[in-house]
């Protein structure tokens, strides 16, 4: 069956706001994806009729609320093809999924003379904790470098993974949408005797994720990036690691008992659920990764990989030598984030010029300064697709470059 | 490209080509400081010469390195032109004056000295797009850091 | 001009849901509370017209939201007094907000020979964090007793705080609704030459807050108990500790810049807020505070006393020594929480009968075991009342407690 | 109450007015665990004496202490008369076939042992209030938990 893009398009309803008479382009959904129907209707609908805590208390809306809250996990893990759902744990975004593994697997595992392999693409969000617990614990960190087009450098692997005890790596950038093989590096860490850590921010909105067949230790997202609230996102774990860490964040939820001398914790995943949780945002969360099965990930990765290829094309078509989109050609081997540089024009007056039609890409260093510094830039322009672009909106996008010429005037 | 036209005035576009004042001075004696537009990546760095001429603090040179957009470039290479020559005193009033026409409020004026933004003004369209007063102003929250909390010398 | 409380009660829409037949009594506000549509409805149009990044991109789409998060934040800033919207933090919730202090300030602050002054009336969220932290830094725990009928028991007080670093203590108590005299603890704190964290969790939603007369350090408290989204809670701090503290957690946001060999922290409050934020339920939280203050706290307040006083003459005109409400019976000096013992029927049969006729209260350890265990208990059930509730409420939940006596045959 | 006489049946609330086998056991020779509810702060420890008859393991006593709601001492206390005397396999088979009926998955039966609920099915409505399930189950999963991984005892 083919999917209906225009159909889906329709599903987001901001895309029908004007600004100046004309509608948004958006194209900056690596930094966060607008919200179909499905997921606003959902929350709003919760509020207005079933709002309760959840795990708390005991009378029937109570119970509903629970039994809506424990079904968005469980469509979570389903939709990423966690072996339960107790893996799942919500945080309250990607950031702090890798911050808990941080925090609570490397503070009880690193210390001095351990490293951590990292690599050149990482995400901010990915770097500081590591650095943050490394000035405290004195563990090496190590870096992957990249080759000229973007990918993952993969000739030394070995050498850097001798003696590391985690791997963290993203598993698809979100400057460069370089799509690294996953599961090779897995079994790379799992050889070298390291744990696998996958930063699937701007993995699992985009594609087919099976965190089973990527045999991976540890996966971090976030809803706000796949059609889902902001406020929530995941952390899944290999449940005998989760078992074995050590508590994260004290407070109500996560304990089986508490004493003035001391507590013990609750099962996974309350031990890393402290306080109440993102109620309504985890059941919109369920609803948006049903919104994207009833669509189908392969199917949304296939229609990316198209237009993906259409902007690259008809860019350089147009544009030649004057811009440069940054990481691999082969749309195999990346997502719909195509980071570019415009003859001379800083990132952020290509953005404000391109604003000027309604067309919203990111201009910036999109938290990864280490990889801006590589590059050679201190910031790029970006424009991120996703399922409800289509090639009216890539043609948007280099009709309005156009204008930034005319004004600087080349 | 219309609606434009009050951002990129033919003399901001003219300083971010022709950025007056680029380059770094000796620390120390100079003082300097750096800063960061987090939106953008923007980076400056404002060095800044102060010696006292007849009992008087004065900016007797400045110099400008880093990255930045259109915006930043030119309000930096403008700053630069402006407050060289002129007393800290002058400075400061100058300063508040320019975040004055950025809407940012500064509290009092400086009821003693009295400074005009002459070409400065060119810049008073950045009100017009909110997102762009942080790079209008970036180089001018510098130039106090540098003033007030510089980065500290080796010697 | 007094209160249309008839009108606020229409306000949210889950009032008017029916279960078997008839309308929800919802009695669990001080658990959660419910959503006015002025909440729900800036939410809902939020995410259809005008989602979009916070703080990273440069189109005018992003600025609005921008500009919208940062209006949340000055509102939130009003409401309790703060003297400057860049000491407000963002956090997931009260719980997280007070993780924060502990791990950050606590954890640059706290060791060997130290001491902070807990209660014995505290939340689990204002207890494991520092149980956690003195496990690893090795400093002591201290506790305000309580008095009989359920105040904190100052006579000690000084001697208590002597050497103390810290003291952190609730401003009303989720079990027993008392109210301690926050000003007159931050005072002895401070003459000690401790800081005084506030979990005002319970206190920000039911009175008026002003964290300057309070002269406190830090001020906790969370979005969903004072007619807010989920997903979002504030900490509050003096801007001399803030700036002083380290980061807490890493990522994205909370950085002036990185390198591979480290990184700088952005200013407050950017420093605190990692990662993409719950834009949407801070915008809500801003409409949330502005829907209370259109009431007014101070009416609130009155209309929660009235209540309360209601409730306990009702209830024990009716059973008598057939039910015990445990705390302070002068409404002045508590909030609208009833935590009561009904004959010797467990609180969880309590709640079921009650649930049968639709009357939602909690019964539980109310994340409070160390408080449960002094009182002699595993378990209370508990009735917390919010702006929304009136006497038919109260009613309801008199009438209701009957059934249990039916079935338990007393 | 309309509504509630499907869980609160007269044989549950005899067990809960007069709970059979409360008390504790030795330990050792007896093994503990004990169980939380987080929803409602109910506690549960569950003391057994396994001893070998005729090469099988078995339940020669069992004794329940704790506190909770009328569900959770119900079951306890109908747990503690159904298991006492009973192998450990048919204890294992009786605990499946009991969360079965609580419609929760425990995978397939043991085939070779055939267990019967008898006053336990007083317990299936709770099933109608699924808050409650955990109640009723606390007892069960403790029983395994003291089976499997009882609390170490000091000697
Ligand atoms: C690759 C990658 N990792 C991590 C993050 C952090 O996600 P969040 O901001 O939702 O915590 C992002 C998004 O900003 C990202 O693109
Ligand atoms: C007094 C008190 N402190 C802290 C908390 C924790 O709040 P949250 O669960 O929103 O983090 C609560 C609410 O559960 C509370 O009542």
């Amino acid at each position: 069956m083919t999917v209906d893009w225009a159909a889906v398009r329709d599903d987001f309803p901001i895309l029908r706001r004007e600004i100046d008479g004309a509608p948004i382009i958006y194209l900056d959904s690596g930094n966060t994806s607008q919200k179909p129907r499905q997921v606003i209707e959902t929350m709003n609908e919760f509020m207005r009729t079933s709002y309760a805590p959840i795990n708390r208390s005991a009378y029937r809306l109570a119970g509903e609320a629970t039994d809506r809250f424990e079904g968005a996990r469980a469509a979570v893990a389903r939709f990423i093809n966690a072996p339960s759902a107790d893996e799942i744990v919500f945080t309250k975004n990607a950031t702090e999924a890798l911050n808990l593994v941080v925090a609570s697997w490397g503070g009880a595992n690193l210390g001095p003379g351990d490293a951590v392999l990292l690599t050149h693409l990482e995400h901010h969000a990915n770097i500081v904790p590591w650095q943050m617990l490394a000035a405290k614990q004195g563990f090496e960190l190590r870096w992957v470098p990249l080759t000229a087009d973007g990918q993952l450098d993969l000739a030394n692997l070995d050498r850097l993974l001798a003696g590391a005890k985690a791997f963290a790596f993203t598993a698809m950038s979100n400057v460069l949408g370089t799509i690294p093989p996953v599961a090779r590096l897995v079994q790379a860490a799992h050889q070298a005797g390291a744990i696998a850590i996958v930063d699937a921010c701007q993995y699992v909105p985009h594609n087919v994720t099976d965190v089973q067949a990527w045999n991976a230790d540890f996966v971090a997202f976030s809803s706000h990036k796949m059609c889902g609230p902001s406020g929530v996102g995941a952390l899944w774990g290999r449940i005998d690691l989760l078992n074995e860490m050590p508590a994260y964040i004290g407070g109500g939820n996560m304990i089986a008992d508490v004493r003035l001398d001391g507590f013990t914790t609750a099962p996974v995943p309350a031990k890393f659920e402290a306080g109440t949780p993102p109620i309504v945002e985890v059941i919109g969360f369920g609803a948006a990764v049903e919104y994207l099965e009833s669509i189908g990930m392969a199917k949304i990765r296939q229609h990316e990989m198209e237009l993906t290829r259409y902007a690259l094309d008809t860019l350089t078509a147009r544009y030649g030598d004057a811009i440069t989109i940054h990481g691999p050609d082969n749309v195999e081997l990346r997502g719909g984030v195509l980071s570019f540089a415009f003859r001379d024009i800083h990132p952020h007056d290509i953005s404000q010029v391109l604003d000027q039609r309604n067309v919203c890409v990111r201009a910036g260093h999109h938290c990864a300064k280490p990889l801006m510094r590589l590059l050679g830039v201190n910031a790029t322009a970006r424009a991120s697709l996703y399922l409800y672009n289509d090639r009216s909106d890539v043609d948007a996008l280099s009709n309005a470059l156009d204008g930034a010429t005319d004004i600087f005037g080349f | 490209m219309p609606g434009l036209e009050d951002l990129y005035r033919e003399i901001i576009l003219d300083h971010y080509r022709t950025p007056r004042n680029r380059g770094e001075l000796a620390v120390p004696p100079a003082r300097h400081a750096e800063g960061h537009n987090p939106l953008c990546g923007d980076e400056i760095t404002v060095f800044l010469d102060v010696a006292e001429q007849n009992g008087v603090d004065v900016i007797s040179d400045v110099k400008i390195a880093g990255q930045g957009c259109s915006i930043s470039q030119s309000s930096a290479s403008m700053m630069s032109a402006a407050v060289k020559g002129k007393s800290v005193r002058e400075v400061r009033a100058l300063v508040r004056k320019f975040k004055g026409m950025m809407s940012i409020d500064t509290g009092e004026d400086d009821p003693e000295v009295d400074v005009l933004l002459g070409d400065l003004e060119a810049l008073q369209g950045v009100v017009k797009f909110p997102v762009r007063i942080k790079c209008a102003t970036l180089a001018w929250n510098t130039l106090i850091e540098a003033l007030d909390n510089p980065v500290p010398s080796d010697t």
